[in-house]
């Protein structure tokens, strides 16, 4: 079984266990019987009517370049703070309790007070995304840049390398791998943050489209949203995924193991 | 350059507003002698604390919000227009039972769940009166819980809650499936209420005073289209909010809809009962008088 | 100076320097109040806050609401713990092929359009707000685990092979060990995540819990009762990332630079 | 003659690397080693030898020829054979002494007497102060000796040893030599053993492997005929025992040559 | 006598271990090292070599002691004193070729002089081939090539190099131990050299430091009064050469012996 399935490929497997959720998801609505929860098939076909239309596909646009905008800064912000949170522990001590003070604040309830500052336009927005796809990005950094080989900063010390070169130069590569953890979950984050931030004050968006269908028990166009959203997640995923081997290619172990999953 | 109005919106009674958002060329003025930036926003409440905020000039408000922003928060603000209301023969906001219910009364209600759309919202208050009225403590004899308008169907045939609230369009889609049974209303409390009213900011009015009547012109007028075009709002309203015609088709503007007064008028007049009702209840912490939201010269109809 | 001495001042020190951001921060923010540049309305000075909350601690209600999220808050983030380590396990050795599209896919989604359902499914009560949390909160943990399994340096898995170690056995012997720092930086963000999400289900429908407080009083603009639960859920996110921290530093002693 | 321990055909390895290209790191090695037999491979560095451990171990697959152990192809590792790492490969999270336990309790040895022969392995590398260290807070040599410690503790039939002695003093690494010795001889292992230290392979082995430069080859397969058990100070003056090291110095100095010559 | 390069006096060296203990590694050490001078440290594993070196280099800090470097106090690294750590510590998402250019590029040289150096120090390690491998896809002792080439290139006063031939065979070692003394008398480098190899020490040395085991402190300094230039096949008949080996390895005996009597 185990064979059969590596010999179908990557492709086939994804088409496999994606086909599995949703005949999964099309037989637990049937038997739940739920308003909340209709059948994929029932979701599925509003699909093209929403993206038929000029309207929702800007929506969608818009929404998605906030979330390019908040995840760029994020990761402009967040990577060299986590870093250097990773490597002083100084700063760790200094900024680990606001952030963790922050981070558990719902920015919905804030809403009001961040339009107070930065308006009802992207711009609160932009900064609600930003401030979400920060959180694992900080951490994940931090974790990475913590447990770099204390002889590789060595040896960058001693070819006369500088604190601030040393924390791009060797304490991002190193830690690479985990950034790009964080990039990962923080790419899942900004999509569901796009939308939540969305909630409260809508402007045309993503968020708005799906929150409009929740106001109007719109079920069907509910999960119809809910399945383009996990298509754009997808999508950006797998993009990432191509990014990531080929910047961290150093860091995967040796091939031809012998061991089945063997720390492939 | 002309005037822009920061105008916060929601879903789903606003027809006079969606008009003017999606066929604004209908309008003269709009988009010449001043314009309009519309966000949508999730209930009233966040609205008050925009404007508080500065963000938005003007929103739609529930006499409940704009009393409870008024005496908690000093919101200073005028009542343009109303949106819809409640009046004798209209829709009224409902509480529905499952056919074969044994509730049969508010004083069946002891001890059984009702949802309710929101805690602390005007019809929480107008069913707690109610309940009041009927002997029932609506803090201590039932369990409350949120389910919102649009969830309130499912939880009541979901058997989540044994009393339901209902508005359009879930009502009239509840009662074409069929199985529910009215139990009682908030007409069964008061006659005339009012639901959503549009209201600027008292500095901004005094400020834009010319802009406010136009505003308040092109809305009235919106209404006059709304009402008399019927096929064409319920296109508009089905682009603003993606409910499908066959769905609005039922009650849009029919008897069975709130009551919408074609010149927008403010009922002051249930304003101010409202506001002794939700002070009775504790609601609003200060006795509030209707007159501090009205200025004749930018209120509906404007001359 | 003799050690302890030292030991001591360093100590100082590092409470000193993690203490005074958050200080300056809340003086900014008094100072704001105090002068005039924003409304009281909008934003209530700190000290206003912090009086009221402290008046309010005590208060039977409000402990109840605070032991309503709690409940909901831990049980969420323990569930999404169990679940987020086996099956991130679970993916990076044999169900990769199968389990990381279903991930990629539902990683992504925002939790809350689901929550209607989840009332319908598990009613008003705990168990809608906790399964909002496992789902919100499970794919930190679930991506740091796999990420952190798969990484596993191979020589370590070869030598417990080579020594006999069943597929199991290596599995919780050197797989999840080796992934432990990262599983650890995943669970923070949960927890963090889980307080988030937990305030919110409240937020849109409850009864009860801080989340609700929140919204009653937001409704009612009573602006610094607003604020107090907001106060709570961040103080609860600090205490419970210190309980993990302290976790992390028991189970961490072996590994590379992790003091 | 009956059948070998380990029996190595054919055996080819390629490596694909980072930037695409196929990289021959062994080519066409035929050993076979009997039961009991200790074996050293000789070898430049970077021919090939860790790889060609590791296909023995069962870690890595060969791109092409074949391996039994004891008649069975091997198919992945087991605990009949016990690698020892060049990177000594300990577990970070683990004491000292729970490395060396290990495998012990992976086999379902006892708590106490699996600590028991822990301690007495820790004892015999000379760092029984140590038990209670984590790897990190090991100098290299120690990191060694309690990876050797780790693989002798679960008394695994074969030996996989990578240069296990290369960062050790002069002093600790005969002691440990007559050790795994005495070791050997009592357990009648089987041994592959990869130095550098062409005297160590001498005073150890049945017989020494000797591979070219990379790709590796088999060069030459020397016999010793030493008698055992063998004393150092004894071998010293043994003409043959010179003999022999002169003999492999000059192969390994061939080795060099004729690459540079080609 | 001049100012020496390297003075430490009264380094001392405490760790604090994860169970909470105190170990002291290093005691009371005293040595000085003259300008150009070639200092080859001896001493059993885990007597607190590389913690030695690690203090000199700058990363680690003594607990007590001081240690100037041309009669500056030493307060951090500095491209003046260039290590090779017992591990490597290669860039692992760095090619060979790239890690060997680093230091280089470091200090500002152009990318095609740096390219230059470091392909000429790859061709002198016998790592021309490999230029553009990945550490991950070399063996143990190409691997530590690599770090000599990297340090050599960025040319150092000082080198502080941790048993840099440990995982090298015989013939390389050669080659690399004469390349070496090559660079080092034609640049006037000081070196400070740990070593397990004694001959490797007088072959290359002008004093060799004796260590006694844990907590490491000076057993000996031995002046090795050997000719230079210095030709292997030449010393191997030499007396005295012969007569130092012979007084080390006994030095390295006592070291032990001592340490299983008290
Ligand atoms: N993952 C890999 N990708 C590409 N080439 C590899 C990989 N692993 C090893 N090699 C190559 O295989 C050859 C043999 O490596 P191996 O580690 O077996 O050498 P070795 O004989 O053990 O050397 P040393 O004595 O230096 O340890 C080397 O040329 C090396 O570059
Ligand atoms: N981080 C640490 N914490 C505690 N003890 C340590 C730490 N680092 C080193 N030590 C101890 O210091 C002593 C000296 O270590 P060092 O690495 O300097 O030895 P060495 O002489 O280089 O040995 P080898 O020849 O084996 O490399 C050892 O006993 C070791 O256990
Ligand atoms: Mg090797
Ligand atoms: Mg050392």
């Amino acid at each position: 079984m185990k064979s059969a399935l590596r010999k179908l490929g990557p492709a086939a497997s994804t088409v496999l266990s994606l086909g599995a959720l949703l005949v999964l998801w099309e037989i637990l609505a049937r038997l739940a019987q739920i308003d909340g929860f209709p059948p994929a098939t029932e979701a599925l076909v509003q699909v093209p009517l929403i993206l038929g239309e000029r309207e929702s596909l800007a929506s969608i646009g818009a929404s998605l370049w906030r979330m390019f905008l908040g995840g760029a800064l994020a990761l402009c912000f967040a990577v060299p703070v986590g870093l250097a949170m990773g490597r002083n522990k100084r700063i760790a001590q200094a900024l680990n309790p606001v952030l963790t003070a922050a981070y558990p604040i719902p920015k919905a309830a804030l809403m009001p007070i961040i339009m107070l500052w930065f308006g009802v336009g992207d711009l609160s927005k932009v900064l609600v995304i930003f401030l979400g796809v920060s959180l694992p990005l900080i951490y994940h950094s931090f974790h990475g840049a913590h447990a770099v080989d204390e002889k590789l900063l060595w040896s960058a010390m001693a070819m006369g390398m500088k604190p601030v070169a040393r924390l791009f130069k060797v304490v991002l590569p190193s830690a690479l791998p985990d950034v790009l953890l964080g990039c990962r979950v923080g790419l899942a984050m900004a999509l569901i943050v796009m939308i939540s931030s969305e909630m409260i004050a809508r402007q045309s968006g993503a968020g708005d489209l799906l929150f409009n269908a929740l106001d109007m028990a719109l079920y069907g166009d509910v999960y119809a949203m809910i399945v383009i959203l996990a298509a754009i997640g997808f999508v950006l995923d797998w993009v990432f995924e191509r990014v990531r081997r080929r910047l961290v290619h150093w860091a995967e172990s040796r091939q031809d193991a012998m061991v089945p999953g063997g720390g492939v | 350059d002309v005037p822009t109005i920061r105008v916060g919106w929601t879903i789903p009674a606003e027809e006079a507003k969606y008009w003017m958002m999606r066929r604004p060329d209908a309008f003269p003025d709009l988009g010449k002698k001043y314009k309009i930036e519309w966000v949508q926003f999730q209930g009233t409440a966040p609205m008050v604390q925009a404007m508080l905020s500065g963000a938005l000039d003007c929103s739609s408000q529930a006499p409940l919000s704009l009393g409870q922003g008024a005496a908690a928060s000093d919101l200073k603000a005028y009542i343009l227009a109303q949106h819809v209301g409640e009046k004798p023969g209209s829709f009224s906001v409902y509480w529905a039972v499952p056919e074969d219910s044994p509730i049969k009364s508010i004083a069946d209600l002891k001890g059984k769940t009702v949802g309710v759309n929101v805690y602390g919202s005007g019809v929480h208050g107008g069913m707690a009166m109610l309940l009041k009225k009927n002997g029932i403590d609506p803090e201590k004899d039932i369990k409350l819980v949120e389910t919102g308008f649009p969830g309130s169907e499912a939880a009541l045939r979901g058997g989540r809650v044994d009393v339901g609230v209902f508005v359009q369009p879930f009502a009239s889609r509840a009662e074409a499936k069929g199985g529910v049974r009215k139990l009682f209303a908030l007409s069964d409390l008061m006659p005339n209420t009012v639901h959503v009213m549009e209201v600027c900011k008292k500095d901004w009015v005094d400020a834009n005073v010319e802009t406010a009547k136009l505003y308040t012109r092109d809305m009235t007028a919106a209404m006059k289209m709304a009402l008399d075009n019927r096929d064409e709002t319920i296109k508009v309203v089905s682009e603003v909010t993606r409910a499908p015609a066959a769905a609005l088709e039922p009650y849009l503007l029919k008897a069975n809809d709130f009551a919408h007064d074609p010149t927008m008028k403010p009922d002051f007049a249930a304003v101010q009962t409202m506001f002794d009702m939700y002070t009775e209840l504790g609601m609003i912490k200060k006795p509030l008088k209707v007159d501090q939201f009205r200025r004749d010269d930018v209120v509906a109809p404007v001359k | 100076m003799s050690a302890s001495n030292i030991f001591a001042g360093e100590r100082l020190r590092g409470t000193a320097a993690s203490v005074l951001p958050l200080a300056v921060i809340l003086l900014a923010w008094e100072a704001v109040c105090r002068a005039g540049l924003v409304a009281p309305t909008l934003l209530p000075a700190p000290s206003v806050v912090l009086l009221r909350w402290i008046a309010l601690l005590p208060d039977p209600d409000f402990l109840h609401h605070v032991a309503q999220t709690m409940i909901r808050l831990l049980s969420g983030f323990a569930i999404a713990l169990a679940a987020g380590v086996s099956i991130g396990l679970l993916a990076s050795r044999g169900g990769g092929g199968l389990l990381e599209p279903v991930i990629r896919v539902l990683a992504p989604i925002p939790k809350i359009a689901l929550y209607p359902a989840f009332v319908l499914i598990f009613g008003f009560d705990h168990a809608s707000k906790i399964a909002l949390v496992v789902a919100d909160a499970v794919f930190p943990i679930l991506l740091a685990t796999f990420h952190g399994a798969r990484s596993v340096e191979p020589k370590l898995l070869w030598s417990a092979w080579a020594a006999g170690a069943s597929r199991r056995a290596t599995i919780f012997t050197v797989v999840l060990p080796s992934a432990l720092p990262s599983i650890l930086t995943g669970c923070k963000i949960a927890l963090l995540i889980s307080c988030v999400t937990v305030f919110l289900a409240e937020m849109i429908s409850s009864t009860d819990g801080l989340g609700h407080l929140l919204i009653r009083s937001a409704r009612s603009f009573r602006i610094v009762d607003m604020f107090v639960p907001l106060v709570t859920i961040s103080t609860i996110g600090l205490l419970l990332n210190a309980a993990l921290v302290a976790v992390r530093n028991r189970l961490l002693v072996g590994h590379g630079n992790h003091r | 003659m009956s059948e070998p321990m380990i029996a190595i055909q054919g055996l080819t390895k390629r490596f694909s690397t980072a930037d695409g290209r196929r990289h021959l790191a062994i080519d066409d090695v035929n050993v076979e080693v009997a039961e009991g037999e200790f074996v050293s491979i000789l070898g430049p560095s970077g021919c090939g030898k860790s790889t060609l451990l590791y296909m023995v171990g069962g870690f890595v697959a060969p791109s092409s020829g074949a391996i039994t152990v004891q008649g069975r192809p091997v198919t992945g590792p087991g605990p009949d054979r016990g690698p020892v790492f060049q990177e000594f490969a300990l577990f970070p999270w683990k004491t000292v002494l729970e490395n060396v336990m290990y495998g012990l309790r992976q086999q379902g040895v006892s708590k106490a007497e699996a600590e028991a022969r822990a301690r007495a392995l820790l004892d015999m590398v000379h760092l029984k102060d140590f038990a209670d260290f984590y790897p990190k807070e090991l100098s290299g040599g120690m990191r060694q000796r309690v990876a050797i410690a780790r693989t002798l503790a679960y008394q695994p039939q074969i030996l996989l040893m990578d240069e296990p002695f290369g960062a050790l003093d002069a002093h600790t690494r005969t002691v440990l030599q007559n050790e795994l010795l005495g070791i050997w001889e009592r357990d009648r292992k089987t041994v592959l053993f990869v130095t550098h230290g062409v005297d160590e392979a001498v005073f150890l082995s049945d017989r020494v492997v000797v591979m070219t430069r990379a790709p590796g080859r088999i060069k030459k397969v020397v016999e010793i005929d030493l008698p055992r058990p063998r004393v150092r100070a004894e071998l010293l003056v043994n003409r043959r025992y010179q003999e022999y090291i002169v003999e492999l110095e000059q192969l390994i100095e061939d080795v060099h040559l004729e690459a540079a010559g080609a």
